[in-house]
């Protein structure tokens, strides 16, 4: 990252330079329903994909609160160009690779895009070489532009899905460089629509057996605090900082309504009014109050990692329910913000408009959903709960 | 039996299905399909408002809300659209010749536009009409109206006549020939209402086709013209949000009932945390909807039996609606919220619902200042003057 | 004339200035004060929901409801009493000629106690009668109770009954001098309903004086009676926080109208954070006592007509009633803290209000498992047994 | 601040230590309307009284944080002892004292309670020898123990207020010895009854002039975070632990409930359901994110006014925004666990419903009522203010 005197910038300041550039875009993004091609390639250039790519890899590599601004400068400047480079930091998940896979990976690719599909959705016939991989994959975001898919899929012998002692069917992940991976339009919604979040599929490709890893239950081969938690608060990381920015941004539009807009016939601003001021004052506190959460959850995650080199249950609990709330609120804040700032934010180009749909579309995510909410709060009344999944 | 013997609810819920079928082609025309526009006309849907003097059904408005709430919850837009062409109630203000010449031009015309005080108008020389200039954004439907009323300021000389102290308005009720729409309606919500733009230029409207409905009483008997306009038009309203969130309910609820999220067991239907939020939701609706129709009924007795309406009696209809306004756009959120993923794209009812309630909800009859005239007219406190008075 | 043949709504809106004065009383003693006690029973008003065949005005709903809400707005301790007298409708489910002999001992007799199986009782060696040891909490009323219900479980031989693999249940309708009443009601909230515990031992209670409300049908015809006794108890709920937040919001306007704020120029009436408020809490209160009335009246015409209730209309009733809590919980909340110091005082309606209706609310009817109950009746789901089936 | 083994204890350690002490002797504090006499002595000998007394005085002058974080141990523990304990720290305003009147207050009264009502209740008549000091002061909390009162009186002259340049009338805030200090009993509450808030008054007193101050437009005379900001920066930090430490224990009961409490039949406990699984995620978010916010907030003003010396306007009003959100958000906090935990709360004595009436009452203080927050919404807008009273 180099600023314009050739001078190493920060991601932070990249990410500021950046956002400026992003300035009346929105409209060509979501009418292109993905990030345009320079735009990618801006995000690439300045290394803005690169946060989470780990340090050996050539990556980042880092602070995940570094992360957290980042995003939350994008996001606060274009909601589906902050979600677009969320995602865009799947090279993260490399730090589960074999180092030695990995440095394959980053020599055919330097500083990868890894787009990412959890969800079990193909299925992965186990051969002596490898996995031969056939499957579709819903809300791959990011897909047309990425380097590599990691997707996750049900390990089957002869057809059938191998289970383990337990008796749960076996499931890993599996990175493919795209060349293998065909992109299916399906992109058509009303929020995050410039996101690219197309289905992708996979028809009978052989990945080798390391080119797959099983990071909700292994742990990853490389230190640092990114990876050192859990895959699951690898993906919180990322992630938060996508409603602090679009809650920003939505109070930073409420803002200029507020002295732009004017009653009649008194002729005073909307800033004069009381219940303005006593919304913005609401509004303003539970965005921040919900941003410091994040910024003391992810401290306490991140020196817990950096002394121990892991994390128990109950820190990564604490962030993720952190990121949930961060969603709430954004929500909450976001809907606020649009009420209050009357008829001509109704235009598909205004961009609270924007960041109402966006918002309620990230929402919308397995990871902000209320089996995630039980989850949590199974962890935080001490009672049994799938783990891996916090 | 033609179409438009039967009773309008009888009428709306047969044409309920065809409403849906149309929802998606609406959004993509953004404005409402002519054919469709055709059966809901056929049909008596436009002619709710409209006097019996002048061929129209004069519905009341116990009978009136549930077929608005019908169209709405079959799609919003067209909801939408069907109760601001009901604005033809606002024909009995009009000079009984004048209304007489338009409904014999057009039965059962559709109104569109707005009364907003937008244009300029000034007599002609031999003082029979005015010649108006003028642009009126948010004008539902204006594609297929009949009638385009547009609220001016009377000028002499170029100069605002004012009396009173404050500049003198009426409202011209303009041909289809005379008006000019300006294709400005690029919105998330409500996209198939056709709310764009509309101008006249140097138009000459006679006499008889203004009116002052912000302040004159109405020229028909009939007891739906002793609201005031601001009270037709929020009985117009009231419909509409408890259609849309029924709507979304009834999504939810088929959606749970076949649904079962990743990593659970049962039906979203037996999460609690969805059916006791779908049983509270449907509570509060019930409850909004009878709100509404107590106090719909309430003003109905009054009107009917001669008396006046009080300035409380009218800031409770008005509060009616607006509570139901407040109740179904935290629904739709809600409901929206529970659905996951799925919900996202743009075939799913469930996020239009979301993006048109939302939308609907920022028109200026629910903004603080409204809220704020509403309230002290309630307490009888000094009210501040505006175009509508409650 | 004598007070009972007044309309009971017109002897209760009579009496709410004498139920007020004594409203500081019934804290002190912890209990309806005797005098008033009597004066309410006079006026009839623990008549209304006892069959006609037992002397009782068997009240529709529709009627029953604000005449609860009247009481309840003049004090809610003595609405509460009131309505927990009025389970004097239980006595429907009791042997005829048992009842009959309790209201020819005291006519309009005033229940209390609880249907909760907390004691146990064992046939005595002639099948005759039950005799039943027990300690139910929570029993509003007792100190002046003419009849005192207690769920009881049946033993022989010292063990539980088992019957379709559950215990065998009964309610006994003991006599005040059966019953030992320990003093433990020291509450913040509806301290004036003297809602001890009471006790029985080795009472010996006529097989004819138990009953089984729980499944089996009424032996009285009247409509009311069709109603499940949880039905019954939700009607009987109904009008109690639609009263208590009615007076707050009474309270708060009369003191909005004469105070002005530290600081501020005009009367907190004049201050829209709070006039908006106002309107806002009325208008979600007059829609929660629609909403309660058109389900109370659909229940009516049902019963009326013969048809069996659904479980989902049932639980509609039911939701009603909970919404209404809700609704009147949160304005009683927000009337308070719109209220500034002053409604600190122990002298302050207001801040009784606001412990009073959070106390109410505590009742197991409104609880999260109550809330899953009613949720899976109205969905179809199954329902886990419980004592009260929706 | 001395432990048993006689090293000195940080203050926090004498709170934790004294919050054990305090354990079931809510009912006596509430009972005796005030803290009982043992109680006081053990807030003076353990120096918890001396928090915010100057050090140049002989007082502890904790960093701000670790007055919050006191004052939240304490009123975790008991709310009304939590109020007592703050409102105690009022020997923090001696800092707007000369510095020899200081030291003669403190040689007088070493480490003395100083009990404080700002409002200028009282009148002080100019004499050449100081104010001759009459009036009576309202919400005095802990005045029976305290040694010296300080309140605010309107200064005339001839019985005249005397007006500043602006016509303002001049207001001072005398301090007073308990000597010449009179308790009017008023103090009947639900809601922090155990605080002992009495009116007091006084009669005639002579104040010399430099025992008077008007720290609202003075700056402290003192350096330091705890008086450098402003008067009422110094009043929001002794309150900021106040809700946090409510809510907490609200947090800590509905726990402790949601294990203990079982579910009929199923005999599972109220943790295994998910509604209350999401409710207690929720509330740990909401709370531990306003405490987040509340510690960034105070940081960020201790940091500008250790390095610079004062604090602009904005900083300080972002200290009391976080402590209104902290404030809001505990009461929130707490009626949700109060709901979620059944009928049990609903005795006086359990400290769900201590939390509530407390938290209720505490919320009714001046600085957190709608005035402030319009207040600081002006400031955050950039309209002009009052600043003087952030």
């Amino acid at each position: 990252m180099n600023n314009a005197t050739g001078v190493a910038a920060s991601p932070l300041d990249t990410a500021r330079l950046v956002a400026v550039e992003l300035d009346g875009r929105g409209a060509e993004i979501e009418q292109a329903r993905g990030l345009p091609p320079d735009l990618v390639d801006r995000f690439r250039d300045s290394g803005l994909f690169g946060l989470a790519l780990p340090r050996t890899l050539g990556g980042a590599e880092c602070a995940p609160l570094t992360v957290v601004e980042v995003v939350e400068e994008i996001a606060r400047a274009d909601p589906s160009a902050g979600w677009t480079l969320l995602i865009g930091q799947g090279a993260g998940f490399l730090a589960w690779l074999d180092p030695a896979t990995a440095s394959e990976v980053v020599a055919h690719t330097p500083r990868p895009v890894v787009a990412s599909s959890m969800a079990p959705a193909g299925r992965g016939e186990q051969t002596p070489d490898g996995y031969l991989l056939s499957g579709r994959w819903p809300f791959t975001s990011g897909c047309a532009h990425s380097d590599w898919l990691m997707a996750g899929f049900v390990v089957t012998r002869d057809g059938v899905p191998v289970t383990d002692e337990s008796g749960r069917p076996v499931q890993r992940m599996a990175f493919v460089p795209s060349s293998e991976v065909t992109v299916v339009d399906t992109w058509r919604v009303a929020g995050l629509r410039g996101t690219g979040s197309h289905d992708v599929t996979v028809t009978g490709s052989l990945v080798p057996r390391e080119f797959t890893a099983d990071p909700f239950f292994e742990p990853a081969r490389l230190p640092g605090p990114l990876y050192g938690a859990s895959m699951f608060s690898f993906l919180m990381t990322m992630m938060a900082g996508f409603p602090l920015g679009v809650g920003r941004r939505a109070l930073d539009e409420f803002h200029v309504a507020a002295h732009r807009r004017v009653k009649q016939p008194a002729g005073t601003s909307m800033a004069e009014e009381p219940v303005v001021q006593a919304a913005i004052v609401r509004c303003e506190s539970r965005l921040r109050a919900a941003r410091a959460l994040v910024v003391e959850s992810l401290g306490r995650l991140t020196e817990v990692v950096e002394s121990t080199g892991h994390a128990e249950p109950a820190v990564r609990a604490r962030l993720a329910a952190s990121v949930l709330h961060a969603m709430e609120t954004a929500r909450e804040v976001v809907e606020t913000a649009l009420h209050s700032c009357g008829a001509s934010s109704i235009y598909a180009t205004h961009p609270l408009q924007r960041c109402f749909r966006d918002i309620h579309a990230a929402a919308q995510h397995v990871a902000f959903g209320q089996e995630a909410l039980k989850r949590l709060g199974r962890i935080e009344l001490g009672l049994p709960a799938p783990v891996f999944l916090v | 039996m033609t179409a438009t013997a039967l009773r309008p609810l009888t009428a709306a819920t047969a044409l309920a299905g065809a409403v849906t079928a149309f929802a998606a082609r609406a959004e993509t025309e953004r404005t409402l399909p002519a054919e469709l526009v055709e059966r809901l006309r056929e049909a008596g849907l436009f002619a709710l408002g409209l006097p019996r003097a002048l061929g129209g059904l004069e519905s009341p408005p116990g009978e009136l809300i549930p077929v608005i709430e019908a169209v709405s919850r079959a799609d919003a837009s067209a909801g939408w659209s069907v109760l601001i062409g009901n604005t033809s109630a606002f024909l009995a203000w009009l000079d009984p010749a004048a209304a007489r010449a338009i409904v014999d031009r057009t039965p059962s015309p559709v109104l569109a536009g707005s009364m907003a005080p937008l244009g300029t108008g000034e007599l002609v020389e031999d003082g029979t009409a005015y010649r108006v200039t003028g642009r009126w954004p948010f004008s539902s439907g204006c594609r297929h109206a009949d009638v385009l009323m547009g609220g001016f300021v009377v000028t002499e000389g170029g100069r605002p006549v004012i009396r009173d102290g404050r500049p003198l308005m009426r409202v011209g009720f303009f041909l289809p020939d005379q008006v000019t729409v300006h294709d400005t309606w690029h919105v998330a919500g409500l996209s198939g209402s056709g709310s764009h733009d509309v101008a006249v230029t140097e138009a000459v409207v006679p006499v008889g086709r203004t009116a002052v409905p912000y302040s004159e009483p109405s020229h028909h008997p009939g007891p739906l013209y002793r609201l005031s306009p601001y009270n037709v038009l929020m009985v117009l309203f009231a419909g509409f949000p408890l259609g849309v969130a029924a709507r979304a309910l009834d999504e939810l609820t088929v959606l749970a009932t076949g649904k079962q999220r990743v990593g659970a067991r049962e039906t979203l239907l037996a999460d609690p945390l969805v059916n006791t939020d779908l049983v509270a939701a449907t509570a509060a609706l019930n409850a909004a909807r009878a709100g509404v129709h107590a106090v719909a009924d309430e003003v109905w007795r009054t009107v009917e039996s001669g008396r006046e309406l009080t300035p409380r009696l009218r800031a409770e209809l008005a509060a009616a609606t607006i509570h139901a306004f407040d109740v179904g756009r935290d629904i739709v959120s809600r409901a929206f919220r529970q659905a996951g993923a799925s919900a996202l794209f743009d075939d799913s009812p469930l996020q239009r619902c979301l993006r048109d309630l939302h939308a609907a909800g920022q028109h200026i009859a629910f903004s603080a200042d409204s809220r704020e005239r509403l309230a002290r007219t309630w307490f009888g406190l000094p009210v501040p003057p505006a175009i509508f008075q409650v």
